[in-house]
Formats: structure tokens, sequence, C-alpha cells
């Protein structure tokens, strides 16, 4: 029987809309041999996902499967439902993006996993749990035992990922797809898991579809690469031929706009800027003293932030370091008055502002501004672009009409806009288009400091890359400081030239970007730098394979 | 998951066959022809005879006695019949009256009748103030001379007779009863002398009298040895029940469907003459209708024949003043108003009221759908010359009680009134007579030359019969002149039954049937 | 979770006073004094004002509400005005029959509501789905009252096939005579044996429990086929899926069990509708129960009763509903504090 | 990537309401012709609503009069018809008298939260405490029978729903960053609930207020039937059936045609309140 374990040839999959059919896969053909992992990248509306589904016969009732997908030998396009339902859980498995909602609340991990264990192969419940404690060992959840009888809330996100894991192993599956299966987690766990597939794969010979919209991941972990653009393969080969010497331009610029340490391409980020003056002021137009923020929770009191001391040079652009739960976002929150703090204060430009400093704290929203992380909604859906960005001069200035159209126009054109998107409405626009807009309302009153919270998270790759040039380039042309708040490293690296650690709500290590990366001192930094993909690493990986 | 549809389809199937089989194998309606079943629309409240005074009396008339009854079924001359009271007389100077108690009679808790159970019962009901307790005034004192003659002594002379013949505070009662006070009679216990006892009582959903069989009067085979008072509260059921053989009578008849069951073999409509009317009472102290003209206009402006031969659909002839046909003392000679919209028109431009002032409040009980219909006629035919009328209909209790507040009063408020016993006094003092704080008078009338007639005919009525009615008549000409009310309706009482149902001879003096009388003809069921 | 519940508690306890303060205000305000309800027809003066300082009314009004909370604690009503009998004993021996009534007019709505809404769910967007869709959103339009008459008219009138009213058998409850237990004529007669007395219960039930319990009937397949069709769209029913399990497995094991336990809270909802929606049902069927007690109280300003009964309604509808969320949280594991 | 219907428009998706929602229809076409039946009756009506005339007293349906006459003979069929505009008033004046008292409720104790948001709620919880019908009938009984006493009752009964949706709502909106940005920028409250809270939390009101439009016009009935809502000479289909109960079994037409009337209205408005919230609530489109 062939050497593939999936084989899918020209295949397309179309959606009869109300208004006009979407050719969401257009002949694809894909390969995977036992053993093998095979990396399916692109960014979101590729249609990757369609593939996938497709491929495991659940595609929805108004889409249209032709071509030829065989699995296992058995031909899925055409035959009928039944057939394609044994298989599934049988020959082909799946694993989705979010572990936490992927498992049934209302039924212990054991009871639905055992229930779906013997759909398929005919043995008693109490084989099924003895097959399920196996395979909860084979990919070392702790306390398999008392794992069976937890309910699905009671685990972590990447706990649970590992059971879905078990769950595929002990189905005996020969091809498992997964879905963006690390998206969701942390950088840390991220590893853990896509090591435990590397192992998997290589012990029990599985054929796997890994897809997912980051190159580094690929890199790491696949042995063939595909990548998908509007529903079109646009090349597929080995990971050393695809990402070594890609020929089509779509896959090098996704290659060149994957943020990675050390990538020594990008200009070293504001250092003119530092020479000049920056230093020659001398005084910190921002400084934090001892701030702190506790929580009451039933448990006990929650520390977020514990006297956090820091101060801002004019012009600096200072990154802050954390993950999820570290605290940075609630001292985002603190800087922005949005939050009142259990302890300390803030100065700004050498005055305390707080909640009774009337004048100061006006003085301060005149000249801090934000920029969130997620840009579907950071902008009111129901007001035009002219009215979003116009805003902040309509509250804090008394400037008329007319000179606050025309800021509006000169901020949305330095952004990369133009005035005849002044009356559209937010819904009109891209991830990356929204987010300029958000920019564009944050430089309006010609702030000194705008506050970035992760603005790169929510885009897409490419677009990621667009927007961190329009920084590099917005912060020479109006001498704004910036200060970035996010999880990745690589990021850090290319938009500030200093550097905040923050860990469980303390500073843990501060400095400059150099002296930081180059020789942390903490323990933590130590492991966040070593889990985040480095660019040396991966032009090793990719010649190697 | 098989389990779960398995004990859902039992389930299923075992209720649908409980509920088929009580539907056909319910126990037959187990009534034979000796039980009477009455539909009543309201609970009794007070089960305590002295304190009774308005529904009760439909069930306490068949378990007590009174020492008099008033025939008022031999037309418009009085008759009294003993009861209690085997014979009785009058002393010369008319203040002390003799009763010669029957004997042998017992109470249904087995004590005997005596002048001092008598006595007894009758001082409780004087002391204690409530319900009709107020006809006698006159009583200064009561004595038992010996074991069966009662004295009763007046102040003043009054008819005695007559008042021991009221349908509400003359009921002779057990001496146990009297000890055991309105507490014991609210529990839903009775002990009287009458033909029927006190069963059960079931709150709310009905009330059930046995046959006494000690009853002085004795039974015969065909007569009903159990009577079933069931709450039903909507009219339309009461039909219902009567046509499907659940109920022999019923009290609460929409006028319009009376046509329609007279048709009907199995139901027999009696017609006898009754001593209630209605009317609305108009105030004569509230603007507009504190002015004599608009009121003369508002009288003329009442369509009088319609609203009897349509609206009551022949269960009511047009009055004529306040004393009802039936009754002594009644004017047939008395001129009053007619409904003539021109004249109407006439007087309200004499009354001099600017167009604003024009418009006057009508209160009537919500329940009854033949002021309603008589209302919305009224407000339809004053709109056609200018007068505005807003109608409130309301429960009893809340439009009385506005009724009563100067301030809320409305300009006209619908009334209808039966006496206590058969006097002409009772409409002319209860209704028009000058009251500080108004209970009944809700017209506000006061008119001293008014209240010095109807004195005076109270005072002949004992020994002068004629003297009073020419005083009584007197009096009723001066409302017809005041335009005090709009006088419209004598009402015919009917009473709807099967048609096996015999004896059926209601007496206007008692709101109730005396189901003692009943016999039932063939069985129909 | 004995904090929760106290906690709970003490927030019903509070909620219970507002609700005696709304209905107290409102009752004074209520035109019409309750005294000349009380004496009858012809009180004079004197009796008037007698009774009015018996009934405590010519103190001011916060005194008359102290006096009143007073006396509630300590489960003491008040004497009816139109009943004369303790409040507290008319409206137990209504409630009885009002929670008889609203108890099998919900079951009969879940009874045949849940399966309606889960098969339409299923079978979403085909013939069965349409034809329950149209007769849930017919269903909650008949007006209760206008129903009412029409089956009395029908199966009563009629057929005759069906009693009028009532909550039983003038006869029967005579000759069947049987001791009221538990104040429900269908356990009461069952307990004393009375066969007859029970079957005549029942089909005095019929026509009042099909008219209050068509309208939630309606609602229940409305809400249950909805929550059915959210639970479907879930991740984990997409995992289940993925894995071959089949769909009417998938359906009635994973998706009902997801629907059942929220659809919990849409019951204590109906509870408290029914118990409002009887008010009509028992004015229609002349069904002695709490509903028809309460317009009577109101309409003749019955004000100890008003305040009785509305308390009784209030609290059993705050304690249902209070019932149910406690259930909630001890059936779905997530807000199980294990 | 979502299927073929990627973001579509307001008004694209009413047109693909219209075309493939048949109940939606149905309910739009009953809706829409009870409105002009209620806009023309004083001229569409054969007979004046108010003539009274007894020698057609309680004459069953015919060519002359369709639906029949009542007790005091007047034509029932163009009573039907007036009757419709009371119906649609009481919808429209209880819904909207309900959403301006709990709008504002909601949106203070949504966006404030803490002991605000506390006592509001406890206040809506003891409104609704009160079952249905109860309150109405309790506040009816004081303020006196009669429409617009009825109508204000039920709104202020109503109101504590739509108080506690637009609360939740609030609640989520809140969390949003164009609220957060605008309350960085110091803008003042009042404006930041008006002009962002408000506008993006109304949708789920709107849906339930749709929903209860015919629910409302039914309470109202009810009330009439007990003798607390409407009073002569307002011409109101729950009055005219409480008003012939009692000769209902014998002439059935005077009771079944208001009935009807209510019936259908009610089936359109509930028709009409789910195609509406199809149309509001993007995400409901697939749970139809």
């Amino acid at each position: 029987m062939s050497e593939f374990v999936l084989a899918v040839k020209d295949l397309h999959v179309t959606f009869r809309g109300r208004r006009r059919d979407v050719e969401a896969v257009r002949g694809c053909s894909i390969q995977v041999r036992p053993g093998e992992v095979l990396g399916l990248v692109g960014e979101s509306g590729s249609g990757k996902s369609q593939l996938s589904l497709a491929c495991m016969g659940l595609t929805a009732e108004s889409g249209e499967v032709s071509g030829s997908i065989v699995l296992a030998g058995t031909e899925l396009v055409g035959a009928d439902k039944e057939t394609i339902r044994d298989l599934r859980g049988d020959k082909i498995a799946m694993i989705f993006q979010n572990p936490m909602t992927a498992l049934n609340p209302f039924y212990r991990v054991g009871d639905q996993l055992a229930d779906i264990l013997r759909v398929h192969h005919e043995m008693t419940d109490k084989e099924a749990r003895s097959a399920l404690e196996k395979s909860f060992k084979e990919v070392a959840l702790p306390d398999p035992k008392a794992a069976l009888s937890k309910f699905p809330h009671q685990f972590s996100g990447g706990q649970l990922q590992r059971i879905m894991i078990a769950l595929a192993v002990s189905c005996e599956a020969e091809v498992l797809i997964a879905d963006e299966p690390t998206t969701a987690l942390d950088v840390t766990t991220q590893k853990q898991v896509t090591d435990l597939l590397r192992r998997l794969v290589d012990e029990m010979q599985l054929g796997l579809i890994f897809i997912t919209h980051d190159m580094s991941v690929v890199a790491e972990l696949a042995d063939r690469v595909a990548v998908m653009r509007q529903g079109e393969i646009i090349e597929q080969g080995t990971v050393a031929d695809v990402m070594g010497h890609p020929q089509h331009e779509y896959t090098q610029l996704l290659l060149a706009s994957v943020p990675m340490l050390g990538d020594k391409k990008s200009t070293p980020p504001c250092s003119g800027f530092l020479s000049q003056d920056a230093r020659v002021e001398g005084d910190s137009f921002l400084e934090v003293r001892r701030l702190s923020k506790t929580y009451p929770t039933r448990g006990g009191v929650v520390h977020a932030l514990k006297e956090v001391d820091f101060r801002l040079m004019a012009g600096e652009c200072s990154a802050l370091v954390g993950e999820s739960g570290s605290g940075k976002t609630t001292l985002a929150m603190s800087l922005l008055q949005l939050l009142q703090p259990s302890a300390g204060q803030i100065y700004f430009e050498g005055k305390e502002i707080s909640k009774n400093e009337r004048k100061a704290l006006k003085e301060a929203r005149r000249n801090i501004s934000v920029v969130f992380q997620n840009p579907y909604s950071s902008l009111n859906p129901r007001m035009r672009i002219v009215d979003i960005v116009g805003e902040p001069l309509l509250v804090l200035t008394d400037l008329d009409q007319a000179t606050i159209r025309a800021r509006v126009i000169a901020s949305l054109e330095s952004v990369g806009l133009s005035a005849e998107h002044l009356q559209r409405y937010p819904h009109a626009f891209s991830g990356g288009q929204r987010q300029r807009i958000a920019l564009a309302r944050a430089l309006v009153l010609e702030p000194k400091l705008i506050i970035l919270d992760e603005p790169t998270a929510a885009l897409d790759v490419s677009v990621q890359a667009q927007v961190v040039e329009l920084l590099n380039e917005l912060r020479e042309r109006k001498k704004v400081a910036f200060l970035f708040i996010t999880h990745d490293l690589a990021l850090v690296e290319r938009l500030a030239n200093r550097v905040l650690v923050l860990y469980q709500g303390e500073i843990i290590e501060r400095g400059t970007v150099e002296e930081v990366f180059q020789n942390p001192q903490q323990a933590y930094t130590k492991n966040l730098l070593a889990s985040a993909p480095r660019f040396e690493s991966f032009q090793k990986r990719i010649h190697q394979s | 998951m098989q389990r779960v549809f398995q004990i859902f389809w039992a389930t299923g199937i075992l209720v649908f066959s409980v509920v088929l089989g009580s539907i056909f194998f319910a126990p037959d309606r187990t009534r034979d022809a000796h039980t009477v079943v009455y539909a009543t629309y309201g609970d009794i409240k007070d089960w305590d005879p002295a304190v009774a005074f308005s529904l009760e009396v439909m069930v306490l008339a068949n378990i007590y006695e009174p020492l008099v009854y008033y025939d008022g079924r031999a037309g418009g001359e009085q008759v009294l019949r003993p009861a209690l009271a085997k014979s009785w007389s009058v002393s010369e100077d008319g203040l002390v009256w003799t009763f010669h108690l029957r004997e042998g009679v017992t109470f249904h808790d087995g004590e005997k009748l005596t002048a001092a159970a008598a006595k007894k019962s009758l001082d409780r009901t004087i002391t204690l103030e409530k319900g009709g307790f107020y006809i006698w005034e006159a009583v200064s004192e009561i004595r038992a001379v010996d074991e069966l003659t009662l004295e009763i002594e007046t102040s003043f002379p009054a008819p005695v007779d007559l008042i021991a013949s009221s349908q509400y505070a003359a009921y002779i009662y057990s001496p146990a009863a009297a000890e055991g006070g309105t507490e014991w009679f609210n529990q839903g216990n009775a002990a009287g002398t009458g033909p029927y006892r006190l069963r059960q009582w079931d709150r709310n959903q009905q009330i059930v009298l046995e046959k006494f069989d000690a009853y002085w009067g004795g039974w015969e085979a065909e007569q009903m040895t159990r009577v079933i008072f069931k709450i039903v509260r909507e009219s339309a059921t009461q039909v219902q029940l009567l046509l499907a053989g659940e109920a022999d009578f019923l009290s609460l008849i929409s006028v319009d469907l009376v046509s329609a069951l007279e048709r009907n073999p199995e139901i027999q409509v009696d017609y006898i003459p009754s001593w209630k009317n209605s009317q609305f009472l108009l105030n004569t102290q509230k603007a507009p209708t504190n002015n004599l003209n608009f009121r003369k206009a508002l009288v003329h402006a009442w369509d009088y024949s319609t609203v009897a031969n349509q609206v009551y659909a022949g269960s009511a002839d047009v009055a004529r003043g306040i004393i009802p046909k039936s009754l002594w003392g009644h004017d047939a000679t008395l001129e009053t108003p007619v409904f003539d919209l021109e004249k109407a028109r006439q007087y309200l431009e004499q009354s001099g009221l600017a167009p604003d002032e024009r418009k006057i409040t009508i209160a009537y009980i919500a329940a009854s759908e033949a002021y309603q219909s008589a209302a919305e006629l009224f407000q339809n035919n004053l709109a056609q010359i200018g007068i505005e009328a807003e109608l409130n209909p309301g429960p009893w209790g809340t439009i009385w009680d506005a009724a009563k507040n100067p301030a809320s009063a409305p300009n006209a408020i619908s009334m209808t009134w039966w006496p206590t016993y058969a006097t002409p006094s009772d409409w002319l003092t209860g209704l028009f007579r000058t009251e500080a704080q108004p209970n009944f008078n809700l017209s506000y009338y006061a008119n001293p030359a008014y209240d010095q007639l109807v004195a005076a005919g109270i005072q002949l009525e004992a020994t002068n019969r004629e003297g009073a009615i020419v005083k009584y008549q007197a009096a009723q000409r001066l409302l017809i002149e005041d335009a005090v009310a709009i006088f419209y309706a004598d009402l015919k009482e009917r009473v709807l039954h099967r048609a096996d149902l015999e004896g059926v001879r209601p007496n206007p003096a008692y709101n109730t049937i005396f189901f003692y009388e009943l016999r039932r003809s063939a069985p129909t069921l | 979770m004995i904090r929760t519940i106290l906690q709970r508690l003490a927030l019903m306890g509070l909620i219970l006073i507002g609700v005696m303060t709304v209905t107290f205000v409102l009752s004074r305000v209520l035109p019409g004094s309750p005294v000349e309800m009380m004496l009858g027809a012809k009180p004079t003066p004197e009796q008037i004002a007698q009774a009015e300082e018996e009934l405590g009314l010519n103190k001011p009004l916060l005194t008359q509400y102290g006096l009143f909370l007073g006396d509630a604690v300590r489960g003491d009503f008040g004497e009816s005005l139109i009943t004369g009998q303790p409040v507290t004993d008319d409206v137990f021996l209504r409630a009885t029959a009002t929670l008889e009534l609203v108890t099998l007019a919900l079951l009969l709505a879940l009874f045949v509501g849940l399966p309606l809404g889960v098969q339409a769910a299923v079978k979403k967007e085909t013939a069965v789905d349409h034809a329950v869709r149209m007769g849930s959103v017919a269903a909650v339009a008949v007006p209760v009252f206008f129903l009412g008459l029409l089956l009395q008219m029908f199966f009563a009138g009629k057929l005759g096939l069906l009693p009028l009213q009532g909550r039983i058998d003038s006869g029967v409850l005579l000759d069947y005579a049987f001791p009221r237990v538990t104040g429900s004529y269908l356990i009461d007669t069952l307990l004393a044996g009375e066969i007859g007395a029970f079957a005549s219960a029942v089909r005095h039930l019929i026509l009042p429990v099909l008219t209050l319990s068509l309208a939630s009937m309606a609602t229940i397949v409305r809400v249950t086929r909805s929550m059915m069709i959210e639970a479907m769209q879930q991740d984990y029913i997409a995992t289940v899926r993925a894995y071959g399990v089949p769909q009417k497995h998938i359906h009635y094991r994973y998706a009902l069990k997801a629907t059942l336990i929220p659809l919990l809270t849409v019951v204590g909802l109906t509870y408290g509708f029914m118990l409002g929606g009887s008010i009509i049902v028992e004015f229609v069927f002349d069904w002695p129960g709490v509903g028809g007690y309460m317009v009577q109280a109101l309409l003749n300003n019955d004000f100890p009763a008003v305040m009785g009964v509305t308390f009784f309604i209030a609290f059993a509808y705050l304690l249902i509903n209070l019932l149910i969320d406690l259930l909630y949280q001890a059936l779905d594991p997530r807000l199980r504090k294990s | 990537m979502s299927a073929a219907d990627d973001e579509l428009t307001l008004s694209e998706r009413a047109g693909d309401l219209i075309k493939h929602n048949r109940l939606f229809v149905v309910g739009l076409i009953i809706a829409v012709s009870f409105l002009l039946i209620a806009l023309t009756a004083s001229w569409i009506a054969p007979h004046d609503p108010q003539a009274i005339d007894f020698d057609t007293k309680l004459a069953a349906p015919s060519s002359q009069h369709f639906f029949g006459t009542d007790v005091l003979g007047r034509d029932i069929f163009s009573r039907v018809l007036h009757g419709a505009r009371t119906s649609l008033l009481t919808g429209v004046l209880v819904v909207s008298m309900a959403l301006l008292i709990g709008l504002p409720v909601g949106l203070i104790a949504g966006y404030y939260g803490g002991r605000v948001d506390m006592v509001m709620m406890r206040i809506a919880d003891v409104f609704l405490a009160f079952p249905p019908l109860l309150l109405p009938i309790a506040i009816t009984a004081a303020l006196g029978p009669g429409l617009y006493n009825a109508l204000m009752a039920l709104a202020v009964s109503w109101f504590p729903w739509y108080a506690r949706i637009l609360r939740s709502s609030v609640i989520a909106v809140k969390e949003e960053l164009f609220v957060k940005s605008s309350q960085a920028m110091g803008m003042n409250p009042i404006r930041i609930m008006l002009k962002h809270v408000l506008p993006n939390s109304t949708t789920p009101v709107i849906v339930q207020a749709s929903m209860d439009f015919g629910y409302t016009i039914l309470a109202a009935a009810s009330l009439s039937f007990i003798g607390m809502g409407a009073r002569p000479p307002t011409i109101e289909w729950g009055l005219m059936i409480s008003s012939s109960r009692s000769i209902f079994l014998e002439y059935w037409w005077t009771a079944f045609f208001p009935g009807l009337a209510i019936f259908i209205l009610v089936w359109g408005a509930n028709l009409l309140g789910d195609g509406i919230r199809d149309l509001l609530d993007p995400h409901y489109k697939d749970k139809r």
C-alpha cells in the first residue's frame, strides 16, 4: 500500500454563500509519511483549517469537497458518512487550539475519554481506563490515576493539551492533525508540547500535520513544510529547501517578518536619538516610586505589584517584559490612572499625579496616551474614524472643529492612512489598519509618552513587521517616548533600548537591551531567553535537515 | 441513554391512562332526587344570625326561624303567618305585645324552645348592635312571662309583629349557641329550629345542609333531605351547571341569557314580585348636580322604557317613585319624569352652566352587567345633549366608601335597595333622611320638610296605616320635585331552576328559597 | 457552601422586607377604608371608630407598619376582613390548591416541552423544527383567559366530558369524605384510599392544568431549543465529533446534559410566572387558590389578606428560585466547591 | 475563516432575513396590517363603534355585521378595529415607559458597579420578587382602575427586566478597550456612558423589548379581564371579552373575535420579535 499514511490530491473545498461562492481550498495536494511531521503554514484566512477539516470529513454541510483524500488506504471524498465517521478517532485524530474548552465540563476526564475510546475499540470500561492511564504516563502527566477522576476545569492549559494528545495516542491513530496546538499556551509550555509531539512522532511512527502561523515553531519541529495563501499551496518541500531558499516572494516575506532574537538585519533602535539630547536633559519625565497593588480574594490577598520603582528619561524607549500574570497590565493601568494603586506614587515631569491633584492629572493626561493590544476592541464600532481620532482633542483641548479635523488628517497620514478613510466605520478596516488608527489617536495630542500594551500580539505575522517599522519611524520623526509592554523578547530587541523584566509583580532585572540580553543575571530571565526562538539556531536548524 | 427513553414513555402512558380512566369511570354524579344544588356566587362571611346582614340570609333562612312569617306572595296587602309563635296579641295602648310560642319545638343541638330561650337570643341580638339590630329601636323590655309566653314592651307604638318577621336580626337561636357567641358561629356552626341543620362548610367551595329529623313541621317522603350551596363565581359557569343538571338553582344570571334559557324545556323561569328597586342617586351638594335644573335635565335624559325592556330584558318595570309597586304605600298616580331629550336640553340651558362645567362622574357596581349597559346607554344619551359622563365602575366596598366622603363622591351612584322588613319607611329613612355623616343618603339630601313628613308617617304606621300612607306619598312627591335620584326600575325577581322541581314559591320578604317546600316530580337523570 | 446559603437567605429576607414595604404602602393607599367592609352594611359611627381603633388605623403609618412587622414575624397576619378567618389559615388552605395546580402544570409543560425542544434542535431547519417553532410562538400568544373560556365551552359545555369548575364534585366531597393531610386533593384522596374522589379530583384538574401550562410549555420548548443548539456549537462537541462519536450519542448524552443544567434556571422562572398566571386561571375555573384570593383581597382592600398573600407568593417565588440556584451550583461541576 | 456569509451590513442581513425567514415575513405582515387598521380605524369601520342600537342586540355574524353585535347592539367588527388602536398604544407605551425607567438604572448600575450597583439591583430584585400580574394588580388597585393607570402599573413592574439585561451587557462593554482609552483621556463619565457604552450595549435590550411587545398587550388584556384595566367608553379587547364573559357560551361571537384579534396581533408581534433578534444579534443567526 502507498508509502503515505495520508495523501491529498487536487483538493477543492467551495462554500455556497448566499451572495457568492467562496473557494476555501483551491486544488491542494499534500502527503504525510508515518514518522514525518508536515508543517502547514499560513496566515488567518489562508484555508489551512478548512484543508484539515476536509481530511477529517468534518466540512460543514454548506461546503462541497472534490478531488481525492486517501487516509490509510481509504478514499474519503464521496465515501458515505458512516465509513468516514468510523475512521475518525480510529485512523485519524485531531488536537485543537484552545485546550481549555476542548473537554466537556460536565463529565470527569476519565469518563468522557473512556467513552470515546470504546466507540472504536471493543473494550470494557476498565480496560479503556487502564489504556488511558498508560498514555497519560506516556505524555508525562502528573499522577495519571487521580487525573482520570478530575474535571477538566481542574487542569492547566498545558496539562489539558497533553490529555488531548494522550487521547489521540490511546486511539492508536495513524495520522494526527494539530491545529495551532501551542498558540494559546505560554512560551515555556509551548516548547514542552512541541518536544512531546516530536518524541511521539518518532517513537510511534505517527504522521503529524502541524498547522500554525508561526514560522519559528515549524523550523523547530517540522520535516517538510507547505505554505498556504488564499486557499492554494504556493510552496512545498523539506524545511531546508523551503526555508533555506524560499522561491515564492510571499514565503520570503513571511520568513523576514518573524521576529527572531539576534536577527541583526534591522538598525539598532533609537540609538541616534539616545546619544544627542536624551542624556543632556538628565531629569526623568516619568517616575514611579514603590508602586504596589493588592487584590483581596477568597484565598487571601494577591500582590499584583510589589513596590515597583523605575524612571523613564525623556526620549527613551523602554520595554517592560513579563509573562501573563506578571502584573505588567496592572502597571500600565496604574500609569494611565485607570487603576488606584494600593501604595506608592507616580510623578510626571516632577509633579505627583493622583485623583486629587486635578491640574497635574490633566497635564499628565495631555502628555501620556495609550495603544492597546486588541485592535478589534480599541475602536468604538458605532463611531466614524474622524470622531475616534479627534476625540482626545475634543476632550482635552478647546480647538475648533476645523483645526481638529486638520490635526486628525495629519495624524492619519503619519500612520500611512489617508483622508478618504475619515467617514468610514471601524468594521471596514483590517486588524493592522485598526491598530494604525489607534496609533493615530494616540499621536494626535502630540504626547510626550505613548504606552503600548502588546501592540502587535493580535496581528498576523506579516502585518506585525509593518507596524514595528512604523513605530520605529514615528519615534524618529515625532521625538515621542515609547513604553512597550510585551512578552515577546524578539520585539524588545527591535523596538527598545532599555528593558525591565517583571516577574510576579517585581522588577527583577533592568538595564540596556544589550546588557540584559547578553548576560542575564536572574534565572527567570535566562529561562525566558532560552525558550524564545533564536535566529542562529533557526538558520542552523534549516541547513542541517 | 435508552433507559431514559423507556422511563419517559412509561410515565407518559401511565399518566395518560390514569387521566382517561378518571374521565370515564369517575363516580356517576350520585345526586338523588332528594338532593338540591344551589349555585351561589359568594361564600358566607358571618354565620352569627345576630350579625349577618347580606348574602347569608340565603342559607340562614333554612336553618333558623323567626317568631312570625310575612307572606309577601299575596300581592300588596299584608299577611302575617305564625312561625315559632302560634299566636300573638297587642295591648290596648299598643305598647305591650304578647307572643304564645309553639310547644314541642327543639333546637338542632337538642335544647327545647322556651320563652326564656327566645328572650336570650333576642336580647343578645339587640345588645350586640350589629347587622339589622336597629329594627328593635322601639323595644324597651322583653319578658319571659312563663314557659311558652313572651312579652315585648315598646317605648312608642310600633308594629312589633311586622318587625319580628324581618329577614335579619329576628331569628331565634339556641341558648348554648348564644353562649358560644360569634367565635363559635364563625367556625361554621349553627343551632336553630329550622327544617335543615348545617352538615358541612368547605370554605370557598360549598356549604351542605341536611334534613333535621326532629323538625316541628314534620317530613314527607318526597321532600329534600340534602341542600348543597356550591360557590361558583362566574355566571357563565353557573348557567352551564344549570344546563348540565349539576345545579338546580343559580343566583347570578345575565339578563340577556334569560330569554334563551326560557326556551329550554328543562329550565323553568318564575317571575315573582320583589321589593327590590334600582335607582341612580344624584349628589345634591356636589357641582354640577347641586344645580336643580341640571338634575332635572339628567332625569329627562334617561331612556326609561329602553332600559326596562332592553337592558333589563323584561326583568324590570319602569319605576314610579321610590316605593315599589309590590308594596303598600306605592302611589300609582305619582307623575314622574319621562325620556325627552328636548326637555332635557331646555333644563340644561336654564341651569346656566358653562359648557366645560357640564361634566359628571357616574359610579356603579362593576360586576352588574345591567348597570354597565344602562350607564353606557345614559353616557351615550348625555353626550347627545353636550354632557360628558365619566364611568367609574368598581366593587361595592370601593365605590361606597368613595361616595361617603364628599371630596371623592361621584355625581351619581347606583343603588339597589330592599327593605329589612315590609315598610316604605325603610326606603324613605334609609336613603333620603338627613344624615350628618351620610351612610346610604348618598344624594346628601337634607330637607327638613321631607324629614318631618317621614317621621310623622312612622308614628302613624302601627296604628293608622292610611294616615301613614298619606304622609309617605307627600314625602315621595318632594323627592320627585327635587329630582334627587333617577328612579328607573322596579326589579322583577327571577328564579331560574330545573323544571322538575315543584313548590318553588319565593317570598319577596325573604331573599331565599325555602327548600322545605320543594318536591321533585319525575326524576330527569 | 453553608456560608453562601446563609448569605442568600439573608438577601432573600431583605428582598422580602422590600416587597412587604411596597405592598404595605400600596395597600394603605387603596381607596375605601376596610372598616365598613368588616362591619357590614349599616354600622354606627361609634362602631366605626371602635373598629378603627381595633385595627390601629388611626395610628401614624410608620407605627402601623412596625406593629404589622412585629406580628408578621410571629406569623400572625391578622384576620381577613372578607372571610373573617386568620389570614394564615386562609392562605395555607388556598396555597396548597394553587401549588397543586401550578406544580402539575409545570410538570406537564416540562414533560411535553423538553422533548419537543430537543427534537427541534436536533432536526434543525427541517419541517419538524419549523412546525415546533410556529406552534410555540402561537401558543405563547394565546390569551390565558380566552383559552380557558374556549376549553370550558368545548369540553364541558358541548361534550359535557369534563367538569366546568371547582376542585372536586360536591357530591363526591360529601360521600367520599377524606381527611385533609397535605392539602393536595390528589394525594389526600389516595392516602385515604378513596379512588372515586381521586378520579373526580383528576377530572377537575385537567382543564385548569392544560390552560395554565400551555404558555409555559411553549417557552420551555423555545428555550430548550436555543440552549441545545448553543450546546451543540461548543468546542467539546467538536472534539467528540472529531473522534467519530455517533451523532445520536452526541445529541442525547453530551449536548442534552449541557442543556438540562442551565435549563434549571428557566424552570425556576417559569414556576414564578405560573404563580402569577394562576390568578387568571383561578378566576375562570373558580379554583379556590391563592391567586383568586389575592385579587378578591385587592379589589375589596382587605389589607391584612393582601399583606399575607403577597408575602406568601413572594416568599414561595424567592424560595423556589433560591433552591434552583443551589441545585444548579451542585450540578455544575465548575461551580461545585470541591 | 467564517463560511460564506462574511461580515454583512445591517441592511444586507435584513434583506437576507426577509427572503429566508418565512416566519418573520408573516409577523411583519400581521404587524403592518394591524398598524394600518389602527391608523385608519375611524374611516374603514363600517359602523360607529359606540352606536347603541337595541334592535340589533346580540345579532349573529352576518353580512350586515361581520362579527355580529354585542349586548348593546354595537357592531363588534368596528369595535375590534378600534380596539387595535388601544392595544398597539398599550404595547408601545408600556415598553417605552419601561425602557425610559429601566435604561438609566441599568446603565448607572452596570457602569459604576460596587455599592451603587448593589443597591439598584436589590431594588430591582424587590420588583422582580413579585410574580407577574401581582404588582400591576396591586398598583392599579391603588391608583384605581383605568387604562392609563394599568399601563403605568405594567411599566413599573416591567422596567426591572430591562435594567437587568442592560446592566449585564454594560458590564461587558465597560471592559472594551475603546472605553478604557476614553477613560484614560479623562473624559467625564456621563459622556463615556452616553457616547461609548450605551450605543454598544442596547442590542439585547431592543431584542427583549421587541419580544415583550406582544406580551404587554396580553398582560393589559388580562388586567381588563379581571376588571383592573380599561373602562368604558375605552374600546379594549380584554374589556370586550370580560364584559361578554357571562353570555359567551350562548352568544360565542361576542368574545371570540376580540380574543382572536389579541391572539393574531400577539402572535405577529412575537414572530417579528424573533426576526429582530436574528437581525440585531449576529451570532444568534446560527441558533435559529
